[in-house]
Order: C-alpha cells, then structure tokens, then sequence
C-alpha cells in the first residue's frame, strides 16, 4: 500500500473540516496547526516510502516511484508553506487599509479545499490510466477556482475567479478532446499501453496539439498564459503563491504524466515545437515582466518565464532529473519571494515594487531573505536556482539546441533585471521615511526559514539532485526507448 | 435509405459539436452562456470518447466509464462556475463577461 | 677583461640609484641640504670608478676590444629572445661613461649652489641622480632593449627636470612637448627593436636548425636576438639584407630607419627638433648636463653602437648624414636669431649634433674615420657646451633674465664666469688650439674624405655660422654697456659654482688634444688636412669678425641688416614656423580623432546598449497591451496556440 | 582540505565576522576586514613561494606539455551524474592572479578605511565579491568557475548602487546585465563543449584532452571569448566600464578594474584559448582587429575625458585590450605578455582608483578642469599619482612595460594562422598607443598636480594618512618590484603558460 500519504491528508481535510462544524469558532485556532501536522505527517510518509523504494497499489493503477514521491514532496512542501503563508490571513492579523478588502473568511473550508487539490495533485502524479488523470486533473483544478475567487467581498477577486474558470474550464474541455483523440488512437486508457500504440499521425498531432493547451494553461505556457496575471492579480496573495508553485507542479505531473507515458514515443518528433514553445514563454515573460509594476503581476510574469525553462528538460529525455529537480527548486524558491510579498503586504497593505524601497534598513534579513529568493529565480550561484537551471540548460545543450540555450541564458539576463529592481527599491533607494522595523508574525518566520534554508541546501548539498537523477531512471527509460535515443 | 453513419460521421459531428461549443465561448458575452458553450464543448469530448469507445475498443468499458467521471467533474465545475458567476453579479449587477477587466491595469506599467 | 672593476661595472650607475634611496629615505625635510652632498659623493665616486675603469682598460685590454662584463638576466620573453641587464666595456660605452660622470659630477656640484635654497632642493636631487643612473645603464647597455629601457627612463628624467618648477604652464607645457615628442620618436624606435627582434630570432633559429650557429656567432644557446654583439654580426647584417622591407627598401635599412627615428627623437633632429628649444625652462645647470652634454647625443651614441648595421644598409647612413647636414644648417641659422641666450645654446646644441650625425652619415665601412670624429666631437662638444650652459646659469642666476638684450657688460662684474665663457665660445667655433677645433676638423675631413663634397661645404658654412652667432652671444652678454637694472647688479657666483666653471674651461682647452679618434678607432689612419684646417679656421675668423662687426660697434647695424631681410629674417626668428606646425597637427588629431572616438564611444557605441535595453521595456510594452482583461481574448489566444502547435508539428520536422 | 579552500573560506568567514559585529561600532568592522584579508595576503605570498618550490621539486621537461599542471590539487566529487567535483587547483597564471587579488583586496579595504555608511553591509558584499574572485582562480572544475564567475559578478551591483555616486543605479545596472550576457555567452559555450566531450566531466585539463571538431570550436569559441570579453572590456562591450567605474566607490573601482576585468582575460585564456585551439586559429584575426581596435580607440577616447575616473577608465579599456591582444597572438610571448599585463594592469588600475578616491574626497571634485597644483599640497599622493601614469604608459622599471614589451614581441612574432603582415600592422598600432597613452596620461596628471593651483580651498589639503600611505606604498612598491625584476613574476607564470602555448 503506498497510498498513505494521501490517505493522510484526506483524513487531515476532513478534520480540519470537522473542526470547523463542531468545535467553537475560538478554538478552530486550532485548525492551522493540525492542518500542518497533517501535510507534514504525509511529508514524513512520502520520504518513508521514497526510502522503501518503489510500488504501486491496487493492481497497477497507482504508482508510486521516485519520481512520484519527489512530486508528492513538492505538492506538500507548496501546502505547508501556503497555510503559513496563510495563516496570518486567516487569523486576522493583518493591517488595515481603508479601501483594501483583504480579510479570509472560512478557515477550515479554505484549509480543506487546499488540501483536497493537494491530494488531486498527488494522485496526478501517481496515476496510470486516462480515467484517474482526467479525474485527479479536474481536483487539482477545480478548487483553485473556488480559492482564487474566495475573497466572495472583493470584485478583484470574483473577476479573477470568473477569468479563471471560464478559461480554466475551456482548457480542460479541449484537453479533454485532445485525451479522448489519444484514447481513439491507441483504444486503451492505461497510459503506457496508450505509448506503446502511438505513433506520430497527423490525428496525433491533432491531439498533441490538444494536450498542450491543458499543460500550457497549468504550466503557464505562452500563449495559454493570458489568465496568469489577472488571476494572480485578483486573487488572494497565498492562493496566488500556491498558484505559481502547486498548480504549476501539477501541470508539470500531468505533462509528465502525458510526454513520457503516453507520448514517450513521440517525445522527440514534437521537441522543436517545444524548444519555440520554451523560447516563446520565456522570452514574452521576461519582457512583460519587465515592466509590471505591480508583485503580484510581476510575479505571475516571473512564474511564466521560469515555465519557459521548466520544459527545456523535454528536449532531451535525460532531462527528467533536471526537471523534477527544478520544480523542487522553484517551489521553495518561489515561496520565499511570496513569503515576503505576504509578508509585506499584511503588514503595510502595499504591493507596488516601488513600495519596497528601503526594506533593507528597516528589515535587513527579510531584505536579504528576498534578494536571495529574488536571486536564486534569477539563476545568480551559488543558490539552487542557479544550479537547477544550469541542469535545464545542459539537457538543451545535451539536446543540440544551442540556439535556445542562447535564448535562456539572455531571458535569465533580463529577468536579473526586472528582479533587480526590487533589490534597487530594497536597498538602493533610500526609505519612505523613519519606518520602524516591521515585526514578522511566527508563521511568515518559519515559512521564511524553512524556505531560505532549503532553497541554499538543495543547490549546494548534491544528495537531492543525485538521488532524484537516481530514481527517475525509469522514467528517462521509458522515454528514451521510447524516443530512440537507445542506440 | 441513409446508410448506416461510420465513425467518420459520428466524430464529425462532434467536432462540429465542439466548434459550435468554442464559438458560444468566444462569442457569448452573457457568462452563462459561456458556460453552456462549455458544456458543449465537454460534451462533444464525451461524444468523442463514447465513439471511440463502440468503434475502436468496443471489447471493454474503459470509454464509458471515463464519460461518467467527466459528467460528474463537469457538473462539479458547473457548481463552482455558478458560484462565482453568483458573487460576481452580486459586485457588478452584471454578467457580461466583457465587463469583466477591472485588473487589467494597462496603466500600471513601470517606467 | 677581467679584473674586478669590469666584473663589477654595474656599481657605476649602481651608485646614483643608491644616492636616490638616501635622498628619499633621508635628506628630506630639514635634512634637505644633504641631498646635494650625497648626490656629489655618489657621483662622485661612479667617476672614479669610471676613470679606473679606464685606465685598467687602457693598461690591460687590447685597443678596441670588447666585452660584456657583466650581466643577469633579467626580461625573459623566450629562447634566444632572453633580456639580460649587463654592462658592456668598449671604446665609446668608456668614452661616454667618461663623459657622462664627469659632466654629471660637475653639474651635481655647481647644483649645490644654483639650487640652494630651492623648495624642491632635494626633488630636484633625486631626479638627477635619477637621470644620472638612467644614462649610465643606457650608455653600459649590451643590447638593444636595455638601451630602450634606460633610452625611456632617460626620458622621463628629463620630463621631470624639465617641469621641476611645476607651478609654471611653460615648465609644464615644455616637459609635456618633450616627452611625447620624443615618445613618438621611441614608438619607431620599439617598432625597429620589435623588426630586430623577430629578424634576428629568426635568424638564430634558423641557423641553429641549419647548425651553422656556432660557426656564425659564439656558442648557440646563448645568443640573445637583441644582443649588439649578435646584431652587428656579419652574418645576420647580410641575412637582414637580404630579406625584403617595405617600400622597396630592404629590411636592414627599414630596421635601422626605424631605430634612427627614435635616435632623431632624442638628440632632437629635424623634424622632431622641436622640444628641444622649450626645454629650456628647465632649470640650467640640467639645460648643461640633460640638453647638451649627454642625454642629446644618447641619438648619436645609438647609431654608434649600430654602425656596422648602418653601414651595411648605406641608404640608412645617407639618411643619417641628411638628416644631420639639414638639422646643423638650419638650426644654425635660427640661433643666429635668437635672444635668449639658453635658447641659443638649445639651437648650437642641435645645430652641433646634426655635426656629429653628419659626420656618422658620412662614415662608412670602408672609412669610418667619421664614427671617430663624430665620438670625438661628442667628447669635446659636452665639455664646452655644458660650459657654456653652466656659464650661462651663473649669468641668469646673476641677472634674473634669460634675455640677452637685458645683459650686457657684465665682463667685469663676472670675471671668471666671462673667462670661461669665452673658452668655451672660442672652443666652439674652433679655433685652435681649443677642442672644438681638433674634432670639428677631424668631421670636415671625414666628409671630404668620404667625397662628400656638398655636406663638406654646409659644414664649413656652419662652422661660420657657430663662430658667428655664438659670438653674438657673447658680446651680447659680457661686453658693452648694462642693459638693464639686473645686469647692472649682477656679481660673480659663488665659487661652488665657479669651480665646475673652471673644471669644465680646463677640458674644454684640452679635451681637443686627447686622441679619442685612435682609442675609438684603433688601426684608422687620420690624415691631416692642411686645406681642411684653413678653411675651417677662416670660417671661424669670418664669423667672429662678422659678429664684431655687426653687434661690437653700432647696435643698430644688425638691426638694420634684420629689417633689410624683412621676411627671411621673421621666418628665422619664428623658426621656420615648424612649432606652429606641429600645434595645427596635435590640435588636428584632437579634433578629428580623439573627440570623435570619446562622442562616438558615448552616442554610438553606448547608444547601441542602452538602446537594448529599451528595445526590451518597449517591447515589453507592447507585449502587456495583449493582457486586455477580456477573458475570450484570452480564450481566443489559446486556441490560436493551439492552432500554432498544431501547424508548427505539421510543418517542422526536426 | 587543501590550502586553496583557504582562500574562499578566509574571506567568507570574514564577511560572516563583519556580519556579526555589533551596530555602534563601525570602525571594528575595518579591521576584521583588514585581518581578514591581511591573513589572505600572508597565505596567497607563501603559497606562490610554496608554488615555485613544488614546480622546481616536479622538475622534469615541462617543455612539452600540452595540459596544464595544477598544485595543492583537491577533488570533492560534487554533482556526481553530471560529472561536476569541487576540484581546485591552481598553476603559476591562477597564482600569479591570487597574488594580485589578494594585494588588491587588503589595500582595498585600506582604501576604505573611512567608509561609514553601511559600513556592515560594505564589507560584506566586498568580501564576497572577493571570494568569488578567488573562487575563480582556484577552480579548475569548469562548473566550479562558472559559479563563482557569476558570484563575483553580482555583488558589484550592490556595492555601486548603494554606495556609489553620479548615476549609480544606471550604471550598475548596465554592468551587472552586459557582464551577466557576456556570462550567458560563456554557459552556451561551455555547455556544448561539456556535451561535445561526452557529459562526463567539467575538469577543465580532461575537457582539454578532448579533440572537438573544428564546426563546433568555430561557433563556441566566440561565443566564449565574447563572453569573457565583456569582462575584458572588449571593443565594442566595454561600455559598461567607464559608467561602472565612474560610479563606483573607491575599494571597487580598485577591485573591479584591478581584478575583475582580469577574470575576463582569465576566462578567455582558460576556457577559449586552452580548450579550443582550433577556434581561437580560426577567429584570432578578427579578434585581433577587434582588440587592436580596443586599445587604440581606448587611448583616444581617454583623451577627451574632463573626469578622472571616465579618464581612468578608459586608459582601463585601451589596457585591457592589451590582454586580449596578447591572447590573440597564439604564442608564448602573446599568452606571457597577457598574463603579466593582467598582474601589472591590475595593480597600476587599482592605485590609479585608490588614488582617484583619495584625491576626490579631498578635492570633492573629479574634474580636471577644476583642478590644478595639487602636488604642492599632497605629493605623496601625488608622487604615486605619476608613478601610476609612468606604468601605465609603459615605462621600464614599473611593471606596465614589462607586459607590453611582451605583448608587442608576441603580436609582431606572430603565428602560422593569421597573415603575418597584418599581423604587424596591428601590432604596430597598438604599439603606437604608447604615445597617445603618453599623451592623455602626461595631460591629465599635469592639470591636477601641476600648475598653479586652481582654488583656494585645496590648500587646506592634507596628504595621505597612514593607511593611504600604506595602501599606495604596497601598490606601488608591487609596480616597482615587477618592473625592475620581472623574474619575479615570470618564473611563476612561464611553466603554466608553456603547456598552453604548446597547444599551437
């Protein structure tokens, strides 16, 4: 039975739900730390099972390996860090603004959807039939709507749902369209079944070409990106952090999911289309980004051009260990900027870049904190986002597309840029005045610490990507047959 | 008489069931309109899948089985989409959904 | 050559390096007036090296041998191309180790007065021992690249002399003309070390492969390509010859054009004679030792040394006597117009090395009789001209003025100053039994000698013109009436001054008599000429007695004959307007090359960069426009993609 | 541990121990960091003599080598499947380049002595920065290089953005973004020769036993020596320099154009030349025009400049081209003269910064024109001042003539791949420099020092304090010591060069 992480964090959803219904509304408190209790008790069971090596469970329709464990790794280290995130939100501790509607409403629901998209999400990953991928892709999908537009009192954040859903439901209608096609195309739904009868046809284009919008609109890929900003924009700043890291892990397992298993035939037929489908989204993320002025804009931009780079590991089927690697990286890296942009924004209620100016004398360690996180999204050594990056541009290189190479390297040039900006307004430019040091509730702490710490350790401590390169052998494996990269 | 329609008929017919559906989405400016369209557009995959399903792996029942679960995650969907549609209205008096571009801050942009 | 004194020659420019330690670390401050005094002694004592140098040369060595007595390595480019720092005794390096330490010491001492009480008494200390140690090592050097590196280190002495009073533009604008002119002209000369270098290393590693090394030059490994011993071979002479140049010319002649350039540069050859005459704003007693007796003629000491090279490519030695004939002739003609008396003594200065350039360029292998004279003329001409700079460093120390017209009379205020000066005038325009007699006929008889005829003439009509205006000088200065407030107060130096005076008279009577000819030449045969002898005497008689008669009696006879030369005689005066021509050239290069390169480098260059970056925010612009809000754009974008990934897969296969 | 993680360990350990040191008291923070580096210096010296005494303990011919040999060697496997150790090591180049990093550094932080300001902060970043320097010259992974590379980049942003003057934030932002695209040139190039050898290893001496073919070095090595060139401040990327430096404060100038542009030509040697020898045969031409273009139009446009640091910068940039031009000349002399003109440029470029900022806030100003007979005031300052201006315009006895002699022998000796003749022509060129060089250097210093003097506040000037004095005496002492005995320097390089040169 390999399935008890999961099976930990339905039991936790649903506790914490209880809680909400029976216990009195003083000591729901109580639902932030049994809901961290529960993600990290599956964390422990994920790492426990990773350490016992691979299996699966009822009769082959769950999979667990490393790579899925990695994945599961991610998704839990996303929620944990989003319900600290969130926490502070939820418990009312925030400053008020006159004409800001920032309060969460609904703790144990909030908790309970986020975990039940968790759990969508770790099932992703795990899946071997089309069934359970459809399925476990409407989870990880659908209670984002409902968070995203949570914030029922603000319009920014209805519109935001409103956007999403609409687009996000379209998505998922095409994708399945495109699913269906594959389903014709090789009469089966287990998946690995589904790669064996493929092969690259016109009506496999078709329905490639169908897929790639579901991956795009979860990954952010351009130009399936278009909601990204808006919705990060309207929505609640946890939901927007969650957003960028668990949901786009999760398009990250569906793809995987999808271009090893049931396209691992074809994976090298379509890489060019993916090689311009990388270049295009980093280089149009980078260059909006650019000139947002906004963090939750400007982060959803960052978020699209970090999934330019994220799908370089396609290009070669090496690139697996590159990938999950990365996304282990973005996650926690990610949550540190939004840690501080959390952080910020419940303590000053501002969310402008130019608001920043002067972080670094009031707070110098959140400051130094950002620039890290802000560097390490950047790629600037000796922190992991570097190192990841480096893997991802290897498999290009490994690959032979030098040209995008080229191109990644210069998009990570200018994303330097528009993250320096915040450095500048954080250290350069003098502050809005003799502000006090900001006093940091303990959730944001932790999540800070846990996610500055990680963030330095996965680069320099080579245990996570060699353990990681060790265990999606398989995966490389099925690809690489697959792909006739054997000989 | 007519004769007896092929799989090329029945998959014709549900792309054109999922084009009507992406021109109701494109086109719609009522937002329940657009997610009727959706359904459509669902539906047609349904179709799809159902088709493929008698025609090509008609020994087993995998195809509909799959059907089932994507009716119950539409309806899901169905549900939070009215929900939100709910909540929007109740902002906006309104469910146009080109009227819904409050957050695009074209202004915003930084020097 | 071995003896202790060869084998540690090095101590000689060792000790002016010494000096300027002790300077620095010790006579600053208060302790100020000791910097003469330990400058004196260092000097001091590398003279008496030098002169037992000399006579152990005399005493043991063969006549003309030479050697390198001593060396390390010290600049290791590669094999066969390795820079040793080293002395090397022979014949001229002694001659002019002679001259430089004795002009040095004499100058050093004379200092001691001239400077006192100087802000920068003990700065100015310290440049001279620097320049002092610097010509040593040029004139010890064994090869090519010491000499360019002590070449430059001379150079920059004589900036910093020549700007030591730093608080004048024209002190600071002189030092500035004079090192870049002269920069410009060792830019020709590295070219020609680099031609060398290459050539020669060639040579070497050619020949080493062929075996011949050993038969052609000493043992192989230690042949060094920039060695003199190696250049002045006659096998690599002939290899040089044979390869082919640029413009015609064959390589040998190019390299030593090159080398001549920047040999022009220093001993201030037309065209590049220019600094020269500004570097005067120096204090004197450097005019004397720098701008007349031994940095000036390092020119002709170069071509010394590469005689053989020259001599080989004979189109190179033509170019040398041209050069020399024309810079004699026309900077002979300008001191004639000249007022100020140190600037007269620049000019003499130039118009006596283009003699002793002349008189190399009328040398040849065959007759080298004019590679003595020219040596010898050094000799003797760094003694009276350093007397006569010095005698007039005591007449400006008297007067407080530079100009000739504010002086007058002043034979008796200064006797010994006038009795000196007038040695070394009388010495100058040769005639005998003074020293410039001897070594300005020995060059005329090289040049008839060597049948050159037309450079015989121009030597004996500058001889006139020496005699002539170096007695206007003079009477300008010593005889008539005062002239001004200052010269009426004018009263003898002191004797510290006076003494390097008399020293320096002394050589100056003598130095003709010492037969630097033979020791530099041994074995040449010297005819004299009576005819030459005449008519060089006549010359000199003719000049003197056209300067007394047109400035001893009546003043404004010679204004007269100037304004009856009207516009010859302002081209003179202006120096042929060649300063002029060289601002239009500099003021040129600033406008149409530096100020373009700065605006091009600002608005093009970095234009183009920042342009990026703006490209990048504009199109960033652009690209948010897309991010409309309206959610069936966006839908519309992502069914185009779809479309796109449809149509990429169908029509791009990898 | 080898002693070389030392050299990355001491100074970060300091940047930690400024870090820790208590707010009020900011003058503690300068002499941690003095320790620091003074500790730095002491071991950088005794391991370049240590260096010299295992090169000749090794004996045997070194003549024939065509890789190079690392001492005080140490490997830590790393990122295993990718082949990436932590593998340092140094030879007598990256020794010759600590030397000059650690000299740079410990008068740096003299240099900085008054910094008040965030004074914390400072420190910190000028610390890291030098460790990624030293992380550089130590690695001989190419990973481990790359990574440092960029540490040492990114610091720098910092440092002139928050304590530097004029347009700051312009400027440092227009350096950090030119070098990271120069550094994102290096990661194209360097990642398909990683791939071209196999995917095994990053060791540069085993990725330079690989024969890449001739396609591949011709499309990387440009890409790497562009890369690195834009550190080297190569024509027309070197226009960040002049903005970056005229910014900067003080230890940074120092720092940045004394030993980060020589990371530059580092690189360029290291990676472009050593590993792909048939690139650099194929592009030296163009490369060398486009250095030649370098050092003369460098010297041109220094003429013009009005500020002392454009000034500086500029003769920088001519300078600089001198390396990449000695590396373009594919021969011993080129790749020797290159490497001693990185030491000398490095140590003349940070006494002229280290003077410019002493000289500023002094004079509060950094026009020429406004200046004028300061040397009457301050002549040690200004005693170093010319001794800085003589090296640099390449006179014998200061170290600048050393190199460029070389560099001008390397270039007219030429190589069997460029025609020989225009070869000469650019050689000859940029030998011509040393005039133009002769003249902004001779016009500049002139207006500042001599001269009567241009207002009446300078005469309140004082001269230089003891650790000014102490920090130009050792920079100068340095320029002095390589020039009259180039030995010194030679002996440690030639044995490292030797290898790389007998790849041509």
């Amino acid at each position: 039975m390999y399935i008890q992480p999961e099976i930990i964090v339905v039991v936790t959803a649903f506790a914490v739900l209880g809680m909400e219904m029976f216990l009195p509304p003083r000591q729901r408190v109580l639902q932030t730390p049994v809901c961290l209790l529960g993600l990290s008790i599956a964390l422990a069971a994920v790492v426990y099972l990773m350490i016992q090596g691979d299996g699966n469970f009822l009769g082959g329709q769950f999979l667990f390996d490393g790579v899925a464990g990695w994945f599961k790794v991610s998704f839990l280290l996303a929620g944990l860090l989003t319900v600290l995130l969130s926490a502070d939100l939820l418990n009312g501790r925030f400053k008020i603004v006159p004409g800001q509607n920032r309060v969460l409403i609904h703790r144990g629901e909030f908790y309970t959807v986020v975990l039940f998209n968790l759990v969508g999400s770790m099932f992703l990953i795990s899946a071997t039939n089309l069934i359970n991928l459809y399925v476990c892709l409407e989870l990880a999908t659908i209670p984002l709507f409902a968070l995203v537009a949570w914030r029922r009192d603000d319009p920014l954040s209805c519109e935001a749902g409103l956007k999403y859903i609409i687009l996000g439901a379209t998505s998922s209608a095409v994708v399945l369209f495109g699913l269906g096609l594959l389903y014709g195309l090789s009469g089966s739904v287990d998946l690995f079944t589904m790669g064996d009868n493929l092969s690259f046809g016109p009506a496999t284009k078709l329905a490639i070409a169908m897929v790639v919008v579901g991956v795009g609109f979860k990954l952010t890929l351009v130009p399936f990106h278009m909601w990204a900003a808006d919705v990060y924009r309207g929505a609640p700043l946890p939901v927007a952090a969650y957003l960028s890291v668990a949901s786009k892990a999760a398009g990250l397992a569906f793809m995987f999911q999808l271009f090893y298993r049931v396209l691992g035939n074809v994976l090298l037929d379509v890489s060019m289309a993916l090689a311009v489908l990388a270049a295009v989204t980093m280089t149009l993320g980078n260059l909006v980004a650019v000139v947002q002025a906004n963090v939750k804009r400007f982060m959803a931009f960052s978020a699209i051009s970090q999934a330019g780079y994220l799908i370089m590991g396609f290009l070669d089927p090496s690139g697996a260990p590159s990938m999950v690697y990365y996304m282990l990286v973005y996650v926690v890296t990610n949550m540190v900027v939004f840690g501080v942009l959390v952080f910020y924004l419940n303590e000053t209620g501002r969310e402008e870049i130019e608001d920043y100016r002067g972080l670094s004398r009031t707070n110098p360690w959140i400051a130094l904190v950002m620039m890290l996180g802000l560097f390490s999204l950047a790629g600037i050594p000796p922190l992991s986002g570097f190192v990841g990056k480096f893997f991802l541009f290897s498999v290009a290189s490994k690959a032979g597309f030098h040209w995008l190479v080229a191109v990644a390297a210069v998009n990570s040039t200018i994303s330097l840029y528009y993250y320096l900006r915040i450095v500048r307004q954080m250290y350069i430019e003098p502050g809005l005045g003799d502000d006090p040091p900001i006093r940091a509730s303990a959730s944001i702490v932790t999540a800070l610490a846990v996610s500055t710490v990680l963030m330095v350790v996965l680069g320099i401590v080579p245990f996570f990507y060699e353990t990681i390169y060790e265990q999606t052998h398989n995966w490389i494996a099925v690809a690489g047959i697959r792909g006739g990269m054997a000989e | 008489m007519f004769p007896t329609p092929t799989i090329t008929h029945w998959l014709t017919l549900s792309a054109l069931l999922f084009s009507i559906g992406l021109y109701g989405i494109f086109t719609r400016r009522n937002a329940v309109g657009v997610l009727l369209s959706i359904e459509m557009t669902l539906n047609s995959a349904i179709l799809n899948i159902l088709i493929f399903n008698r025609f090509v792996a008609s020994d087993d029942v995998d195809g509909q089985v799959l059907v089932l679960f994507i009716v119950a995650a539409a309806a899901a969907e169905a549900v939070v989409a009215l929900a939100i549609f709910v909540s929007f209205y109740r902002h906006r008096h309104t469910l146009d959904v080109t009227q819904a571009n409050h957050i695009c801050d074209q202004g915003n942009s930084a020097s | 050559m071995t003896g202790f004194l060869f084998e540690n020659a090095w101590m000689i420019p060792a000790l002016p390096l010494i000096s300027i330690l002790l300077i620095g670390l010790f006579a600053t401050g208060s302790n100020a007036r000791f910097a003469g005094i330990i400058g004196s002694v260092a000097i001091g004592t590398a003279f008496l090296l030098t002169c037992g140098l000399g006579l152990a040369y005399l005493s043991s060595a063969e006549a003309g041998a030479s050697a390198v007595t001593w060396s390390i390595e010290w600049l290791r480019y590669q094999d066969h191309l390795v820079v040793s720092l080293g002395t090397l005794i022979d014949p001229i390096s002694l001659l002019l180790l002679f001259v430089v330490t004795s002009v040095s010491l004499l100058v050093h001492v004379y200092s001691i007065g001239y400077m006192a009480g100087d802000e920068g008494y003990s700065r100015y200390f310290v440049f001279l021992s620097l320049f002092t140690f610097s010509m040593l090592g040029l004139v010890l050097a064994p090869n090519l690249l010491q000499m360019y590196v002590f070449w430059e280190l001379v150079g920059v002495s004589s900036f910093l002399l020549i700007g030591f009073y730093y608080t004048l533009p024209e002190a600071i604008a002189a030092s500035k003309k004079a090192f870049i002119v002269t920069r410009f002209a060792d830019l020709f000369f590295l070219a020609g070390i680099l031609v060398l270098g290459f050539f020669v290393h060639q040579w070497i590693v050619d020949a080493e492969w062929g075996g011949v090394t050993a038969a052609a030059v000493q043992s192989a490994s230690a042949v060094q390509a920039l060695d003199f011993a190696t250049i002045n071979s006659e096998p690599v002479l002939a290899h040089l010859k044979d390869q082919p140049g640029v413009l015609g010319l064959d390589l040998l002649t190019v390299a030593m054009l090159l080398v001549f350039i920047g040999a022009a540069g220093k001993s201030a050859m037309f065209p590049l004679h220019v600094w020269l005459p500004d570097a005067m704003a120096g204090p004197t007693p450097v005019s004397a030792l720098i701008h007349a007796a031994t940095m000036v003629v390092a020119g002709v000491y170069l071509v010394a040394r590469l005689f053989p090279g020259f001599a080989a490519s004979g189109d190179a030695l033509d170019v040398v006597a041209a050069v020399g004939c024309i810079t004699c002739l026309f900077s002979a003609l300008i001191a004639c117009t000249q007022t100020d008396i140190k600037r007269v003594l620049a000019f003499s200065t130039l118009s006596q090395i283009g003699y002793m350039m002349l008189a190399l360029g009328v040398a040849s292998a065959e007759h080298p009789a004019g590679l003595g004279a020219a040596m010898f003329h050094l000799f003797t001409h760094a003694f009276f001209k350093a007397l006569l700079f010095l005698g007039a460093g005591s007449v400006i120390h008297a007067v407080h003025s530079n100009d000739v017209a504010e002086m007058g009379g002043l034979r008796k205020k200064m006797p010994l100053t006038h009795a000196t000066f007038l040695i070394a005038t009388i010495a100058i325009a040769g005639v005998p039994p003074l020293a410039g007699f001897f070594s300005k006929d020995e060059i005329l008889g090289a040049a008839l000698d060597g049948e050159h005829h037309l450079i015989f003439g121009v030597g004996l009509f500058v001889a006139a013109l020496t005699a002539f205006y170096m007695f206007r000088v003079y009477i300008l200065t010593f005889l008539g009436g005062h002239k001004s407030d200052g010269a009426a107060k004018a009263h003898e130096s002191p004797p510290i001054m006076t003494i390097p005076l008399v020293v320096l008279g002394v050589m100056s009577v003598c130095g003709g008599w010492i037969a630097v000819s033979q020791f530099v030449l041994p074995g040449v045969e010297l005819h004299a000429h009576l005819l030459v002898m005449g008519l060089s005497v006549a010359a000199a008689v003719v000049g003197i007695g056209s300067a007394f008669w047109l400035y001893g009696g009546q003043a404004n006879r010679a204004q007269t004959m100037a304004e009856s030369m009207g516009g010859i005689y302002r081209l003179v005066q202006n120096k042929f307007y060649i300063d002029e021509v060289y601002l239009f050239v500099t003021k040129m290069i600033f406008r149409f090359i530096a100020a373009p390169a700065a605006w091009f480098d600002r608005h093009v260059v970095d234009a183009v960069m920042n342009l990026s970056a703006t490209v990048v925010r504009w199109v960033g612009a652009r690209l948010n426009v897309l991010q409309t809000g309206q959610v069936q754009t966006y839908g519309i974008w992502m069914i185009n993609g779809t479309i796109l990934v449809l149509l990429f897969l169908w029509l791009v296969q990898r | 541990m080898s002693w070389l993680s030392l050299l990355i360990l001491i100074p970060f350990a300091t940047a930690l121990a400024v870090v820790a040191t208590p707010d009020s008291k900011w003058y503690v923070r300068r002499w941690v960091a003095l320790f620091g580096t003074g500790v730095v210096l002491a071991l950088s010296l005794v391991m370049s003599v240590s260096y010299m005494q295992a090169v000749l303990q090794r004996g045997g011919d070194a003549s024939m080598l065509t890789i190079s040999q690392m001492e005080f060697e140490q490997s830590v496997p790393w990122f295993k499947s990718m082949g990436i150790e932590y593998h340092v090591g140094v030879d007598g180049i990256a020794m010759a380049m600590i030397v000059l990093t650690a000299i740079i550094i410990f008068t740096g932080v003299l240099a900085s002595w008054e910094v008040k300001e965030r004074s914390r902060e400072f420190y910190a970043f000028l610390l890291v920065l030098v460790t990624g320097v030293f992380g550089v010259f130590i690695s001989v992974d190419l990973f481990l290089f790359f990574l440092f590379y960029e540490v040492a980049v990114l610091p720098m942003y910092l440092l002139i953005g928050v304590w530097g003057t004029g347009r700051k934030e312009y400027s440092a932002m227009k350096l950090t973004l030119m070098l990271m695209v120069g550094s994102a040139l290096v990661l194209v190039g360097m990642l398909a020769l990683y791939h071209a050898a196999g995917s095994q290893t990053f060791d540069l001496n085993k990725l330079a036993m690989v024969d890449y073919s001739r396609d591949l070095q011709q499309w990387v090595f440009p890409c790497v020596f562009v890369g690195f060139g834009v550190l080297g401040a190569l024509f027309p990327f070197h226009t960040w320099s002049p903005d970056g430096h005229a910014s900067a404060p003080t230890a940074v100038s120092m720092l940045h154009a004394g030993v980060l542009m020589k990371l530059g030509g580092y690189g360029v040697l290291r990676v472009a030349v050593y590993l792909m020898p048939e690139g650099a045969k194929q592009w030296a031409l163009f490369f060398l025009v486009l250095t030649t273009i370098n050092i003369v139009y460098g010297a041109y446009a220094a003429i013009r400049q009005t500020d002392l640091k454009y000034f500086t910068a500029y003769s920088s940039v001519s300078h600089c081209g001198f390396v990449l031009f000695g590396l373009c000349s594919l021969n011993l002399m080129g790749f020797k003269g290159a490497v001693i003109q990185m030491f000398s440029h490095g140590i003349m470029t940070g006494l002229f910064f280290g003077l410019i900022g002493m000289v500023y806030g002094r004079s509060k100003t950094r026009d020429l024109t406004k200046m004028g007979g300061l040397s009457k005031r301050i002549p040690w300052l200004a005693t170093s001042f010319y001794i800085a201006g003589l090296a640099s315009l390449g006179l014998p006895g200061l170290s600048g003539f050393v190199a460029e002699s070389t560099v001008f022998l390397g270039g007219f000796f030429g190589n069997p791949w460029v025609d020989s003749t225009t070869m000469r022509i650019c050689t000859l060129l940029a030998t011509s420099s040393i005039v133009v060089t002769a003249v902004y250097v001779l016009r500049g210093l002139s207006r500042v020092f001599q001269g009567p003097m241009t207002k009446s506040e300078f005469s309140q000037m004082q001269d230089a304090t003891i650790p000014e004095k102490l920090c130009t005496g050792i920079l100068v002492a340095t320029l002095a010591v390589v020039g009259m005995y180039p030995p010194v320097l030679i002996d440690l390089i030639e044995h490292a060069i030797v290898p790389i040169a007998n790849r041509f």
